[in-house]
């Protein structure tokens, strides 16, 4: 437990991007004054780009540490601070900034001004009446600063305020074009199914925290957690007795779990996965800050956050390995079929998120924030790169319509074949390292079936590089398939929108150098080449795993991209040489096509399973059966009810206006009273 | 020769002031219709009426103040002590007190009434107090003969007023069938009397108490009848049928005035009469009372929900306060008799300043006595609307009224003695109640007027009534013990009610 | 300033019903006179400014008040009705602090927000309205039973009136509901009342109504009446408990008692709305916390898994409800239901964090919720439907209305940074230490919470908007806007830092477990779970 | 000598007779004779237990009797009253037949 | 069994025939009427055997004199002779009241007959009981308050009457 040094340098790198987005908050949402463009974008991308600076400078500072004790930590006040004694709850608003949080701000601000300065041109360019400028930049800002606080959290409370902040960006930038239902409709999908992973998440947040405060070191603080964490480690888990089912379970495991699903929701993981291919309803800069290099990689960043929770709870990692594998398989499987370029990457996202949840399950916690970097990288390019091809066609997004754009975007061809390479994981770019040290990982992990994890890492590796080139052949090559109208009209965007995409372009290129495996080093004679490992090591835990001789691993290497090169070649092979082939095909496997091409019909059996008989529950039996009839009809109107009738019907003839009638009644009544008396 | 005994005339001042009051009216109509002009103003039948109301107003006020003098010096006197009939002791003066207080208001209410009906008489003054007289015996006295002789004398007045309105059919009916049942239930109660005077051998409270141990089943058939005849007077269910009818037939003033009075002084007699001469209840009569209440409770307020003519509605509404009443009696404690008392002090402002609303709005010789021809009288009438509102809302029981700290000492007598399943019918039926109160500002507030022609001025008389009965309402509801505050400062109504029931313990 | 400190609460109390009365007099007076009353457009600033004044006092109350100290603050104690030993006794602790100052911050607002959509007698409406906060506050201040009990029954006729005059086609129906279903429980309370009354004079031999010992006043208050667990059955705790437990219950509202509520809300004009579940509401669940927990501990714990069994049942009931309504302040009424479920779940979690979060919930469901019926009442001032079918793409036309729907709407889903989360999270985590499982089902609840809100915002207010009759519709004007922004304000304050009304509520918070703990042998201690 | 309980049998009688008399019969006069008839059974009741406790010698006691005097004035004014009152609602609906009353009801 | 016993069981039949007479009189109400002298006169008689003198005088000239002529001036006022029996409606009601009566009559009477001694009367009464002398000087004593109030009662019977049987008012 190292006791950070205090910096108040923190608290500013969230609060820029705030700052900015309140001053476009209420400039929209209250004054409705038409500020100007350049005003706004100097406004949010100054915010970003300072904090990027910020961020720096506070890494700098970090690094002036010792190894050992390398943490900045910055308290602002006490949030909600409530309770007393073993239950006291204090989560500050505070920053700890660590390696882990170090590299993720440095990606979440550094990828994040870039695609500031790539919206300006984008956005611009909209031909929407209401084009909603600033309010793009008032949400961008906000989602930048929500980003940092989840990053920079300094516990589980706090951080759950920017796990939902994000959440709610992402909402409002999906459905950004709200006068489109089908957008509104994505964005509300994207926010309930992060909902449901939430959910998870404060479980195993309140499982936490109870089980601390029974071994009566309450905490919510990644240190405090940290520090007392060996107090609940042997802790087990009874279900309640009426449930008769004798089964304990390892507390960790649980509370693992419970965060998982948090992660899952939020990093699209089966089976939460079905909200981030809608969330490219959303523009296309929001897909790649939010949906490919930053948000998505929140649930990532969490498990490595808890890694030593992880590293004590192997059957919880065994799920996540799991997990993190098939998704990686099916999201690739998907990805092959779709014809929209940007549903193509949203699954080859989910798909490499599959691949980090992998690394991380099988405890290469530092392999997944590597992946996480050099994915970040090669995935924004991607994206920003699409979003350029569609601007050039001008807002067309179906690849069918595309090809022979080789000759036409002269910029924008080079950085998105690099992006392309970068991905497919040819040597020397970064994405090969990253993905390599993976399934290093899944091959060396002590998981129970990692050779299969391995196995399917390898396949995902053929099929992730066999659909992005599909998809780059698709788009650039072949002969135009465009509309004549527009043919003419296609060139490369402007400045705004291709500067940054060199940038990108460079580090998905050279960024594996930052976290170069040893083997690679050794053959180049560098002492602990993978910086970026070392830099991590003191805050990530580690799990024993099998040792590797050099050997293995340049096989291993050598398959990877003995499998890329397949999948490369068959994709050439497809749509390049035989373009009529395809077709054929899916004529021929049709089913296998059909399903694959509605991704498994997962929405349609969530809607049929779940939210339909949900809402006719609602309706028909509790609303209008229990609500309106029996409680309301029956009990309550009925007795109002009762009481008329039994005046209406019955008390009242014996009113009935007749003077012997009375008189009737005065003998029964002197009569049952002196019977009364004298009995 | 006979010894003439020694009696005390002081005693009898209210009663006197009274009797000799309706001599005044009667032959002041006399000589006023035969006169052309009195003091240069022609004689009309108006005046006639204006003037008799006042004079009988005047001897009420005497009567008022000399009861509550005389509940001031606290001291019990009775008229003949060597065979008394008639006691004047803190109880009986203050419910005098209270008795004549309500029959000079409800004077005061009739004046402009009597003269839209065209039915404005001095013969209806004298009988008003011809009728308070008898209530006045009634309340005082301590021997059944003075007992019946009083209820009678109020009875006999009061089926004359009930018909006063003889061109009316309805009025005719609510005479008849006042004067049938009453009488046939004083012939009753009667035979009770007589059953228990021929098992004790005596007709005074004290002998009545003294021998009922070895009156036997005789004594107790007797005590049954009596208190069957109490029971048609107080409007107790199953005795209770009369009241709606009468009330809805009698002219609106006659109600008013025999609501209030009628039911203080027959529930002050029934009181007397069981306080002073069993004392403590026994647990077979508390039984009879129990019964009685709960049903009374039930039937008032379930019947009162169907009601479409605000009159036969606050005629319900009185047998369920009769209800709440009884429950005090059952307890038979100092604290419920109290309760009884101060209760019925707020039930005389609260009924009769609903009543009065009613007679506000007669029109034409015509009731407006619909509950839908109440419909918007928050537009037409706001401030006789928000005095209905008042009213419904203190006879609702809702805090902050009279209503509310009536039923409020009730039920801690009736739970202080552990009285619970009927306190807990009691709010439970109070609660039915509140909806067919509330069903009247309804109207008014929230409906769109209809085009029921309703009086649209007032008279002073009434508006005097109104304010006096809203005052009292509010006062007794938010300072029922009085506070230094400077009008109200010695209206300790509790205090009051507590020292008049003092003496039967 | 001295003079106003020694009474400042009856002040504060009395304040809104003294410029009633004083306006009705003076406009009776007018008319008595010939002016025709005061002319209306004087009676609008004055109300509005008498009840700013009182948020002003209030807010001096909050100022003063002591944080550290427990027990009640501000006491006053004289005797009112000697007979039976009730006095006028008002005093307040941090959370019935938080609720009086609540009140007077929404009664200005909820004026302004009807300056113009009130139109028919609005004299009448006006004093209605300022009389119901005198009787809100009274309640929240009255620590003598009766007292309590006068305040409680007396602010129905108000809100009766206001929803019977001002309100929609079904008013009557709804008022008369919202009427007797009160009625129902608080004539019961009253007689549980008088037996512990009763109790408490046969064990201290004085009448005495005052909730806790009155300063300078020998009676033992009724808090420290011993009630037995067993005897005579109208004499034990459970039965005493029931009473009380069902006059809250009803008001709160609790399932299956809730069905006044979703009538009278949507019923009732927008001001009435507010009123109701912004302060109504939390008469219930104030009682509970009050009177209903410590006077009968054993009882209450007893009842607890019921209790929060039927919480449970109202979170997930209401949300689901809520879900298929179609018209906007049904909606919102039924998510009433489920976050005073919340409410009650934490109240009943019976720790420190369950009690802090279900106090800063009431806060905050009256902020959010109060806040979502102003902004469905500007939408009815526009359109004069609630139907959810008749809109669609709102925000186009009414860009600013969307963000403050959307921003509030956030708020009552529980979203971090707003202080619906504070008050869920406290809520949650409470229950979770004394019970998981219902912390598991409870939690549910948020995502329910985030499902029909949205889809209701998603239906309103985007898509093209297809409803010729909305193209034209104004944006929020001054007024609104104000209005909004002051509701905004704390709704982020809260969200931001609440800790200093956590720092007001937790000593009384505190107080109270040690109360229940110390009147009830039967319970362990709140922290000993789970 | 009488005896008296047998003097109380036939009040006994006598009243249940007019008891039965106004319930039943529909002439309002012979309802209000029946009454009449019930206000003698109680007469002779007070009579007969007068007779019963006579008082001591020197001090006799009539409280019965002198009931029974004021009994009679009341009847008297009571039907005096009555038939007034049938006489009015004779005039207005020329009838006296008590099942015709019912205008007033429920 | 004494003379005067006979007499008594003699005039007790008596007024129960005429009492019957009276209300099953099943056609004419002057007849009824009649019947009605009968009761009150045997119970006049009766009186007199319970030793109370002045009160049977004034029974026989009250009711025989006045009330029942009462009676007959507005029958023939009125001139409604006749009234059918049984009645027509209620039927059920009136017979269970007939029904009631008879119940209720035959538990007083068993419980009258049941015990004597509860009845156990002296067999001489005091000097003057019942004599005009001492009934006057008890009634102008101790119960002239009554007296008085009686007299208010009167009063209010007379003008009652007056106001309800005038022809017209005014």
């Amino acid at each position: 437990m190292v006791n950070g040094v205090e910096s108040n340098l923190l608290h500013w790198i969230p609060l820029l991007p705030l700052t900015a987005a309140v001053y476009h908050g209420v400039m929209v949402g209250l004054v409705r004054r038409q500020t100007r463009q350049t005003l706004v974008s100097l406004v949010s991308c100054g915010a970003v780009i300072l904090a990027f600076v910020l961020s720096f400078a506070a890494l700098l500072d970090l690094l002036d540490q010792p190894v050992s004790s390398r943490l900045l930590v910055d308290n602002v006040y006490t949030w909600i601070g409530a309770g007393i004694g073993t239950s006291a709850l204090s989560a500050e608003v505070a920053f700890r900034l660590d390696p882990l949080s170090a590299v993720m701000i440095l990606v979440v601000t550094g990828v994040g001004s870039l695609i500031h300065i790539y919206s300006i041109g984008y956005m611009d360019d909209d031909h929407r009446e209401d084009k909603g400028f600033q309010r793009f930049f008032c949400y961008l800002n906000l989602f930048t600063f929500s980003m940092l606080i989840l990053v920079l959290a300094d516990n589980l409370v706090l951080m759950f305020l920017g796990w939902e902040g994000v959440g709610l960006c992402s909402y409002l930038l999906i459905g950004f074009w709200y006068s489109d239902r089908f957008n509104a409709y994505c964005g509300s999908k994207a926010f309930i199914v992060n909902r449901i992973g939430d959910f998870g998440f404060l479980i195993g947040l309140f499982l936490l925290f109870g089980a601390l405060a029974k071994a009566g070191h309450p905490a919510v603080s990644f240190a405090g957690i940290e520090q007392h964490f060996s107090s609940i480690v042997d802790m087990t888990l009874i279900l309640p007795a009426w449930l008769h089912v004798e089964w304990e379970w390892r507390l960790v495991n649980v509370i693992g779990l419970c965060f998982f699903v948090g992660a899952c929701g939020k990093s699209a993981q089966l089976p939460l996965y079905v909200w981030l291919p809608d969330a490219m309803a959303g523009p296309t800069p929001v897909s790649a800050l939010i949906h490919a290099a930053t948000m998505v990689t929140a649930g990532i960043y969490m498990i490595c956050r808890m890694s030593f929770l992880y590293a004590a709870a192997p059957e919880a990692s065994a799920v996540i390995a799991w997990t993190g594998g098939i998704t990686a398989l099916v999201a690739a499987t998907i990805a092959i079929t779709q014809t929209d370029i940007k549903k193509v990457l949203a699954y080859s996202t989910v798909s490499q998120l599959g691949y980090m949840f992998l690394a991380a399950g099988c405890g290469g916690f530092s392999a997944a924030i590597f992946h996480l970097g050099t994915h970040a990288f090669f995935k924004a390019l991607l994206f920003l790169g699409a979003g350029a091809v569609i601007l050039a066609m001008h807002h067309e997004q179906d690849m069918g319509k595309m090809g022979g754009l080789w000759s036409r975007l002269r910029a924008t061809r080079w950085v998105f074949l690099i992006g392309v390479l970068a991905i497919a994981g040819v040597p020397g770019l970064s994405g090969f390292f990253s993905k390599d040290e993976i399934l290093v990982a899944a091959y060396a992990a002590e998981v129970p079936g990692h050779m299969w994890l391995y196995a399917i890492g390898l396949l995902t590796a053929g099929i992730t590089s066999f659909y992005m080139f599909r998809l780059f052949f698709r788009v650039f090559l072949g002969e135009c398939r465009a509309p004549i109208a527009i043919r003419d009209h296609i060139a490369d965007p402007g400045g705004f929108v291709v500067n940054p995409l060199w940038v990108l372009a460079f580090f998905s290129a050279v960024g594996g150098y930052f976290g170069l495996p040893q083997v690679w080093g050794d053959l180049i004679e560098i002492e602990n080449s993978n910086s970026l490992a070392n830099f991590l090591t003191p805050v990530l835990a580690t799990t024993e795993a099998h040792q590797l001789d050099h050997s293995t691993e340049y096989w291993m290497a050598l398959s990877a991209v003995g499998i890329a090169a397949a999948g490369a070649g068959l994709a050439w092979i497809l749509y390049v040489k035989r373009p009529e082939l395809p077709t054929r095909l899916a004529a021929q496997m049709s089913t296998v096509y059909r399903t694959l091409l509605n991704k498994y019909y997962v929405d349609e059996i969530y809607d049929a399973v779940f939210v339909r008989p949900l809402v006719w529950i609602s309706d028909r039996v509790l609303f209008r059966t229990v609500d309106v009839g029996l409680i309301d009809g029956l009990a309550i109107n009925g007795t109002a009810n009762a009481v008329r009738s039994l005046a209406a019907n019955g008390l009242k003839y014996a009113h009935s206006g007749l003077a012997q009638t009375y008189v009737f009644f005065m003998i029964a009544g002197a009569g049952a009273i002196i019977m009364y008396l004298v009995r | 020769m006979i010894p003439a005994p020694e009696i005390n005339i002081s005693v009898l001042a209210p009663i006197a002031f009274v009797g000799i009051g309706a001599m005044f009216v009667l032959m002041g109509e006399v000589f006023l219709s035969r006169a052309q002009t009195v003091m240069g103003r022609e004689v009309t039948e108006s005046f006639i009426g204006t003037v008799l109301a006042i004079t009988s107003m005047f001897f009420l006020l005497l009567t008022t103040y000399a009861a509550a003098v005389a509940f001031g010096t606290g001291d019990t006197e009775t008229f003949n002590p060597s065979h008394a009939m008639y006691q004047l002791d803190a109880f009986s003066s203050l419910i005098t007190a209270v008795v004549a207080f309500s029959a000079l208001l409800s004077c005061a209410l009739s004046i402009a009434y009597l003269a839209e009906l065209r039915i404005n008489h001095g013969e209806y003054y004298a009988l008003l107090l011809l009728s308070t007289s008898g209530m006045m015996l009634m309340v005082a006295a301590i021997d059944m003969i003075a007992v019946f002789l009083g209820l009678e004398l109020m009875s006999i007045p009061i089926y004359v007023l009930a018909g006063f309105d003889r061109r009316k059919l309805r009025s005719n009916e609510s005479a008849l069938k006042y004067f049938l049942i009453g009488s046939f239930a004083s012939a009753i109660m009667l035979y009770g009397m007589a059953l228990l005077y021929g098992s004790t051998g005596s007709t005074s409270f004290a002998g009545i108490g003294a021998g009922f141990e070895r009156a036997g089943s005789m004594g107790l058939i007797g005590l049954g009848l009596v208190v069957v005849g109490f029971a048609f007077k107080i409007s107790s269910v199953p005795f209770h049928q009369w009241t709606p009818d009468v009330y809805e037939g009698a002219p609106t003033t006659a109600t008013a005035f025999m609501s209030v009075t009628v039911k203080v002084s027959a529930f002050a007699a029934l009181v007397r009469f069981l306080a002073m001469t069993f004392g403590p209840l026994d647990e077979s009569i508390a039984g009879v009372i129990w019964g009685l209440a709960a049903l009374t409770i039930v039937v008032g307020n379930v019947m009162a929900v169907i009601q479409e003519n605000v009159k036969r509605l606050l005629a319900y509404s009185s047998i369920a306060h009769a209800g709440y009443l009884l429950v005090g009696l059952v307890t038979g404690t100092i604290q419920g008799y109290s309760a009884m008392v101060f209760y019925l002090i707020a039930y005389t402002f609260m009924t009769l300043g609903a009543f009065g609303v009613v007679v506000a709005l007669a029109n034409r010789g015509q009731d407006c006595d619909r509950i839908e021809s109440f419909a918007g009288l928050a537009q037409t009438r706001p401030g006789l609307a928000a005095l209905m509102t008042l009213f419904m809302v203190s006879l609702a029981g809702i805090p902050g009224t009279a209503g509310f700290i009536g039923k409020f000492t009730i039920f801690a007598a009736a739970i202080n003695e552990g009285v619970v399943v009927l306190s807990v019918v009691g709010v439970l039926m109070s609660v039915v109640s509140v909806y067919y109160y509330l069903r009247v500002p309804v109207l008014m507030y929230m409906r769109e007027p209809g085009d029921d022609g309703h009086r649209l001025e007032i008279s002073s008389g009434e508006g005097a009534v109104l304010v006096i009965c809203a005052a009292a309402v509010i006062v007794m509801g938010v300072f029922p013990n009085g506070v230094e505050i400077w009008p109200i400062q010695s209206l300790h109504v509790l205090d009051w009610a507590r020292e008049s029931v003092a003496l039967f313990f | 300033m001295g003079g106003i400190d020694e009474h400042l609460l009856t002040v504060v109390t009395f304040f809104p019903l003294v410029v009633a009365l004083g306006l009705m007099a003076t406009s009776v007076l007018g008319s008595a006179l010939g002016a025709d009353g005061m002319p209306d457009k004087l009676w609008k600033p004055v109300a509005l400014a008498g009840s700013l004044l009182t948020f002003l006092l209030s807010l001096r109350l909050y100022a003063t008040f002591d944080p550290q100290r427990t027990g009640f603050q501000f006491t006053e104690h004289t005797p009112w009705i000697g007979e039976y030993g009730i006095n006028y006794f008002v005093g307040i602790d941090g959370i019935s602090l938080l609720l009086v100052v609540l009140t007077t911050f929404l009664m200005p607002i909820v004026l302004l927000a009807s300056w113009n959509d009130i139109s028919k007698s609005v004299k009448t409406y006006l004093f209605f309205m300022l009389a119901l906060e005198t009787g809100m506050l009274g309640a929240f201040v009255s620590l003598n039973l009766f007292q309590f009990y006068v305040f409680w029954e007396a602010m129905l006729i108000p809100m009766y009136f206001i929803i019977g005059i001002w309100g929609g086609a079904r008013r009557i129906y709804a008022a008369m509901k919202f009427f007797l279903f009160t009625m129902v429980g608080s004539l019961l309370m009253l007689l549980a009342m008088l037996v512990v009354y009763y109790m408490n004079l046969e064990q201290t031999g004085v009448l005495n109504f005052d909730f806790v010992t009155g300063p300078g006043s020998v009676a033992v208050g009724l808090l420290d009446t011993v009630v037995p667990t067993d005897g005579v059955w109208w004499k034990s705790q459970t039965w005493l408990f029931f009473a009380f437990a069902l006059a809250f219950a009803i008001k709160v509202p609790m399932f299956p008692l809730h069905t006044w509520l979703p009538d009278a809300h949507v019923e009732a004009p927008t001001a009435g709305s507010v009123v109701l579940a912004g302060v109504l509401l939390k008469m219930g669940t104030y009682g509970f916390l009050r009177f209903a927990l410590p006077m009968f501990p054993t009882a209450a714990i007893a009842f607890t898994p019921w209790l929060m069994g039927l919480a449970l049942v109202g979170i997930v009931y209401g949300s689901l409800v809520a879900m298929v309504q179609s018209d906007i302040k049904k909606l919102v009424a039924y998510s009433s239901v489920a976050h005073l479920g919340f409410v009650m779940l934490g109240m009943f979690a019976l720790n420190v964090h369950g009690l802090n979060g279900s106090v800063l919930q009431m806060i905050n469901h009256g902020l959010s919720t109060g806040a979502l019926f102003l902004l469905v009442g500007m939408l009815y001032e526009r359109r004069h439907t609630r139907e959810i079918s008749q809109f669609g793409g709102i925000a186009k036309p009414m860009p600013v209305f969307a963000a403050f729907f959307g921003l509030v709407t956030m708020s009552s889903i529980g979203l971090p940074m707003l202080n619906g989360f504070v008050g869920e999270f406290l809520i949650l985590l409470g229950t979770f230490l004394v019970n998981p499982w219902a912390a598991v089902i409870a939690t549910s609840g948020v995502v329910l919470a985030a499902a029909y809100m949205l889809w209701m915002y998603r239906r309103v207010m985007f898509g093209p908007v297809e409803n010729e009759e909305n193209r034209g519709l104004m944006d929020l004007g001054v007024r609104e806007k104000v209005v909004m922004v002051a509701m905004v304000l704390p709704i982020i304050w809260i969200g931001v830092y609440p800790n200093p009304l956590l720092r007001r509520i937790e000593p009384s918070v505190i107080e109270l477990i040690r109360v229940v703990e110390a009147r009830s042998p039967s319970v362990q201690g709140p922290e000993e779970q789970p | 000598m009488v005896p008296i309980e047998h003097v109380i049998a036939l009040s006994a009688i006598l009243f249940t007779i007019g008891v039965v008399g106004v319930a039943m019969r529909r002439n309002l006069i012979i309802i209000l004779m029946s009454i009449e008839l019930m206000l003698n059974a109680a007469n002779l009741a007070f009579v007969g237990f007068n007779r019963m406790w006579p008082g001591t010698e020197g001090a006799p006691a009539v409280d019965g009797q002198i009931f029974v005097l004021i009994v009679i004035t009341v009847a008297a004014s009571e039907v005096a009253v009555g038939l007034g009152i049938f006489l009015s609602m004779f005039r207005n609906r020329d009838s006296v037949n008590v099942e015709e009353v019912n205008l007033l009801k429920w | 069994m004494s003379a005067q016993a006979v007499l008594f069981y003699i005039f007790g039949i008596l007024a129960i025939a005429g009492a019957i007479g009276m209300v099953l009189n099943l056609r004419n109400v002057v007849a009824s009427a009649m019947s009605l002298v009968v009761t009150m006169v045997a119970l006049g008689a009766v009186y007199v055997l319970l030793e109370a003198y002045l009160v049977a005088a004034i029974q026989i000239m009250v009711y025989g004199g006045a009330i029942v002529v009462l009676f007959l001036f507005v029958v023939m006022l009125l001139n409604l002779a006749t009234d059918e029996f049984p009645p027509g409606g209620q039927k059920f009601i009136k017979f269970s009241i007939g029904l009631a009566g008879v119940v209720i009559l035959g538990q007083v009477l068993s419980a009258i007959i049941g015990n004597p001694s509860a009845f156990a009367a002296p067999e001489t009464v005091p000097d003057g009981f019942g004599g005009y002398r001492q009934v006057g000087a008890a009634l102008y004593t101790d119960y002239v308050l009554l007296v008085e109030m009686s007299s208010l009662m009167l009063l209010a019977a007379i003008v009652g009457a007056l106001i309800l049987a005038k022809r017209k008012i005014g």
